[in-house]
């Protein structure tokens, strides 16, 4: 069966015959690195386009549709014309801060790809601690809006800021819990193992009404983790006009829409690896037969799948719902989520001890 | 705190319930995409309506052996709110070699127009109506003020 | 209460003023100097007339004096009247009722930025339609602006 | 070169929302003062689009000022007419034709639900829900094709004249009218599952923007703000005019005071619109659709009121006549000027999305404000 694990193990064999081991390394951190920004801007393109149609569709409209069949270039001819701007900076912004900003926003996002497997055997940085590691490095984005929001010096970008602080760092709290509650039925904080966990059946299905709640717990929460409507309460362009991007022009601006879209797709593919298996095909237990024929669907496919199910949801829920107001946000996040997740994970333990899932 | 708890898990299911109607209905637009509603109006020109009625500009009719109602009046003149229309009249020996007025230039400022309709109501021999041609765009905006009697053309038989 | 009865009543709490059935509702008129607010608190808190809604409130130039013009409802007895005051055209001064109908503040802003009178205790008198700057008050017949010309 | 933002001793911030600011519409400056995200102060700045109607309409004959007040408040430009008809009517002392009287009604009410239609499409947009608006504007397209059918245009009608209208009823009128009426029907219940049920909206609306009957009265508010606060002022109930009398409607009130009152108050305020629209629409009598009037007209001196209720309000035409073929005075009280005073009172204490939230439910139209 085609297999990536084969073509990448050919690759570096071919590589090792041509030099030494260190270049070989350089040569394959290269091909990867130019292989994530392809991905990353592809996937940027791709996303806004799917946020575009589905938006139309639910609103009755018919979306992008002058430039190609279908529109499909709509997002390129948009990517363009941003990269084609002028520059634009106001005075009296911290040029330094305004013009990292964006920057780390960008890179965090993109540090986020290493640990996720995309197939069978494609994962950039296969960790044993990949987990933590998704949660440790998503949170810094925020000191990326922080900054923008600071820099600026606007006022609405500065309260803009302020709000993303506090709703990602109360929001991080039960995306966490959700996510540890997997890791405690799988015992693993390796992506790889807890998809290999799933083999019989996805934990969405396999983990009762624990994993339910977990995986409707975790979807709220990276949305809000995000910053997607109905929490975009750092841009709520009808209260702050734009928030903590309302100076940001041409690429800069670029950027920072760009990584709102990965970090979507990101937390959309965690999602996917934690409760529906990553690329795991759809298997039920001890079906073999039935299982062979899942198998035939090539494993990137499950994947990709899945996250963008997961992805449409996001898109879903922002075309229907108005925004909360901020400490609403907040009551949600401490009031209700928290002390559900909590107990969640204590039931969840409890499953898991008494090995209650199938 | 039995009933606390009553309260607190009746409010999150009623929430999410009430979430629910709404993308339920998000839901169903998406997917009966023969809801969609945009008229792509460029494309669809050639079978473009406008209502009868609809006030786009102000034109004179004319027949066909190009003769209009315009008696030079200036009841739409006196009529318009904004000075849109401008009549400049001219002095004709007829053949009883008498003299009588007639337009020389209707003028008309499309760009100050309104569409109000008051010089249309007040016209006493119907010369001038409301045209539903909306698409008015020009690149300079003398092209805006035109003239609406035709080159050459000359008052109906008759109207007074 | 109808409109002859307010006449009967008005007549009897103002003598002084001059009192007449207008087009609609009835019409009490003050010269210059009365006292202005104790009339409002009347009208007010007059448990039979209670003309606690103030509906409109604006002035007329008349060249030789302004005239302010209030229209009272009553949202108990549904009853309106119209106040008149006359003001000098010299020094058009009248006590603001921002404190008595908390719609008059944004009015009386308005009436002095268009015809320049001055509201005495009114918390906030500055212009509100106009820019700060701006010379002359529009809404008097006497003014005149060649470069911002409304007349046709 | 690096300036850092300034706050007051007391840590207050001071904000220019607007004059572009999505939320307002238009070009409403707002200066807020915050702290934190709570608003101490607020300072409406207006004047952004003063035209000067009611000078302009110094020098304008009777039949001509009338189009000028469709650019008040253009959502609802239909009864803005009315209301300036009603008073040449008044002063020349003209008596309409029924059917004429019936069918501004009839346009009135059409003009009201598509005035409430956008706003509550651009209301949810404020509050981040973007679908409804589009939701909304389905139904109020149908109404301004209507419009355009029979009046000859989709917003400033002019379809009024001193004396009756301009013209008659187009043919297709009724028939549509009567599909949109069940078109409507079908559609309303969406709104209520999409946005007023929604339990955010709900926790975004209510108990926000709190406005006592007596502050109702006093601030000078009318239409739906009053009513929402327990305040009647239906103009077309308590004082009707034109065929107002002749049908039977609900006068809404809703004693919350909130905005989630407010927001009630004008969704129930279009189920009564389509009432009176399904009880006028078969029975438009027969006749003239306009009184004979003089070519030139002149208003006997004096001074006229009429009361209209618009979408938003009540709006009031006070109009002084020297015997001249021209106002001499003429002052439009509109409805947004008085309950855009009431913001400042209703967003004290409040958070920013509030703002937005309870400028919504006050549906401001800025041209209708400024004049």
């Amino acid at each position: 069966m085609f297999s990536f694990q084969n073509m990448t193990q050919e690759i570096h064999s071919w590589l090792s015959s041509l030099m030494s081991e260190t270049f070989v390394m350089l040569v394959e951190m290269t091909i990867v690195g130019i292989l994530a920004i392809a991905l990353f801007a592809f996937l940027g393109l791709v996303l806004v386009y799917m946020e575009r149609k589905v938006a139309a569709v639910i609103q009755l409209r018919k979306g992008p549709n002058r430039v190609g069949p279908f529109g499909i270039f709509q997002t390129s001819a948009d990517t363009l014309k941003l990269v084609l701007k002028e520059g634009f900076m106001p005075d009296n912004v911290d040029k330094f801060l305004y013009k990292l900003a964006p920057f780390v926003v960008m890179i965090t996002a993109m540090l986020i790809l290493a640990p996720i497997p995309f197939a069978k055997g494609v994962q950039i940085w296969d960790i044993n601690i990949g987990v933590f590691y998704l949660t440790a490095i998503s949170s810094i984005s925020v000191i990326g809006i922080l900054m923008a929001g600071w820099a600026s010096n606007n006022k609405y970008s500065l309260l803009g800021a302020m709000r993303s602080g506090a709703q990602i760092v109360s929001y991080e709290l039960s995306a966490g819990m959700a996510v540890l509650s997997i890791v405690v039925l799988t015992g693993s904080l390796n992506l790889g193992d807890i998809i290999a966990s799933q083999e019989d059946g996805w934990w969405i299905f396999k983990g009762h009404i624990p994993a339910w709640i977990a995986f409707i717990i975790y979807i709220i929460a990276v949305t809000a983790e995000t910053n997607r409507a109905p929490f975009d309460m750092a841009e709520a362009e009808s209260e702050l006009t734009g928030g903590f991007h309302t100076e940001y022009a041409g690429m800069r601006f670029a950027l920072f829409f760009l990584a709102e879209y990965i970090n979507i797709f990101i937390v959309c593919a965690i999602g996917a690896i934690l409760f529906f298996g990553g690329w795991m095909p759809f298997h039920i237990g001890s079906w073999t037969a039935f299982n062979h024929v899942m198998d035939f669907i090539p494993s990137f496919m499950w994947f990709f799948g899945k996250t963008f199910f997961l992805i449409f949801l996001i898109m879903w829920f922002r075309w229907t719902f108005p925004r909360l107001r901020v400490d609403q946000l907040l009551n949600l996040e401490w009031k209700y989520l928290l002390p559900i997740s909590i107990f969640n994970l204590l039931l969840m333990t409890l499953v898991a001890i008494k090995g209650w899932h199938f | 705190m039995i009933s606390f708890l009553k309260t607190y898990f009746t409010e999150v299911f009623q929430a999410i319930k009430s979430l629910l109607s709404g993308m339920k209905l998000t839901g169903y637009y998406f997917t009966h995409p023969k809801n969609i509603i945009t008229e792509e109006y460029p494309d669809n020109r050639a079978t473009l309506k406008m209502a009868d009625r609809f006030r786009g500009e102000v034109i004179m009719t004319h027949d066909e052996k190009n003769e209009h109602a315009c008696t030079g009046c200036s009841a739409c003149e006196l009529a318009c709110p904004n000075g849109t229309i401008k009549i400049i009249n001219k002095f004709e020996i007829n053949a009883e070699g008498k003299k009588k007025k007639a337009i020389d230039a209707f003028v008309y400022h499309l760009e100050l127009c309104t569409m109000c309709n008051l010089c249309i109501v007040a016209c006493p021999t119907d010369a001038i109506k409301m045209s539903p041609n909306f698409e008015h765009s020009v690149y300079d905006r003398r092209l805006l003020t035109k003239q609406l009697n035709h080159e050459g053309s000359k008052i109906r038989e008759g109207v007074e | 209460m109808g409109n002859e009865e307010l006449i009967v009543k008005l007549q009897e709490l103002f003598p002084a003023a001059s009192i007449i059935q207008g087009n609609d509702w009835p019409e009490i008129s003050f010269e210059s100097g009365a006292d202005f607010l104790s009339t409002i608190d009347v009208l007010k808190s007059d448990q039979t007339l209670a003309f606690d809604y103030l509906f409109c409130e604006t002035c007329v130039d008349w060249k030789t004096h302004f005239t302010m013009v209030y229209h009272l409802d009553s949202t108990r007895f549904r009853h309106n009247i119209v106040l008149k005051y006359k003001l000098d055209r010299e020094t058009p001064e009248i006590d603001s009722l921002s404190f008595v109908y908390r719609t008059s503040e944004q009015h009386e802003r308005e009436i002095f930025d268009l015809f320049g009178i001055i509201f005495k205790g009114h918390p906030n008198l500055k212009r509100i339609l106009l820019t700060e700057d701006w010379v002359g008050y529009p809404l008097r017949k006497d003014y005149d602006d060649p470069i911002n010309m409304i007349k046709l | 070169m690096f300036e850092e933002i300034k706050t007051s001793n007391d840590g207050e911030l001071v904000i220019n929302v607007g004059p572009q600011h999505p939320a307002t519409h238009g070009v409403l400056h707002l200066l807020i003062t915050l702290n934190g995200e709570t608003i101490t102060k607020l300072e409406p700045n207006l004047g952004y689009i003063h035209r000067s109607i009611e000078k302009m309409c110094e020098s304008l004959s009777y039949r001509q000022f009338i189009y000028s007040t469709s650019r008040m408040d253009y959502l609802s430009s239909h009864m803005n007419n009315h209301a300036c008809a009603m008073i040449v009517e008044k002063g020349l002392q003209v008596e309409i034709p029924e059917r004429a009287e019936v069918i501004r009604v009839l346009i009135s009410e059409l003009t009201r639900l598509a005035s409430h239609q956008l706003w509550w499409g651009a209301m949810a947009m404020d509050l981040g829900a973007l679908s409804p608006f589009f939701y909304s504007f389905r139904e109020r397209e149908v109404i301004t094709d209507i419009m355009e059918e029979t009046c000859g245009a989709r917003l400033t009608m002019n379809y009024i004249v001193p004396g009756g209208l301009m013209a008659d009823i187009h043919p297709n009128f009724v028939k549509r009218v009567k599909d949109f009426i069940i078109q409507f029907n079908s559609k309303i219940d969406e709104y209520d599952q999409l946005v007023t049920g929604n339990i955010i909206f709900q926790n975004r609306m209510k108990n926000v923007g709190y406005l006592s009957p007596e502050d109702a009265i006093s601030y000078g508010t009318t239409g739906p703000v009053a009513r929402g606060s327990g305040v009647s002022c239906d103009i077309r109930k308590l004082y009707p005019y034109s065929a107002y009398n002749k049908v039977k409607f609900e006068e809404i009130l809703e004693t919350g005071g909130d905005s989630f009152a407010r927001y009630l108050v004008r969704i129930k305020e279009m189920k009564q619109s389509i009432s009176i629209i399904e009880q006028l629409i078969d029975n438009i009598p027969e006749g003239d659709f306009q009184a004979k009037t003089k070519a030139v007209l002149k208003l006997p001196k004096g001074e006229f009121y009429q009361r209209v209720e618009t979408a938003r309000g009540e709006l009031g035409v006070y109009l002084v006549s020297e015997g001249g073929t021209t106002p001499y005075r003429i002052k439009f009280r509109s409805p947004g000027f008085s309950n855009l005073s009431a913001l400042n009172h209703m967003v004290k204490g409040h958070k920013i999305g509030d703002l937005v939230a309870i400028m919504g439910t006050l549906d401001l139209v800025i041209p209708d404000i400024d004049r």
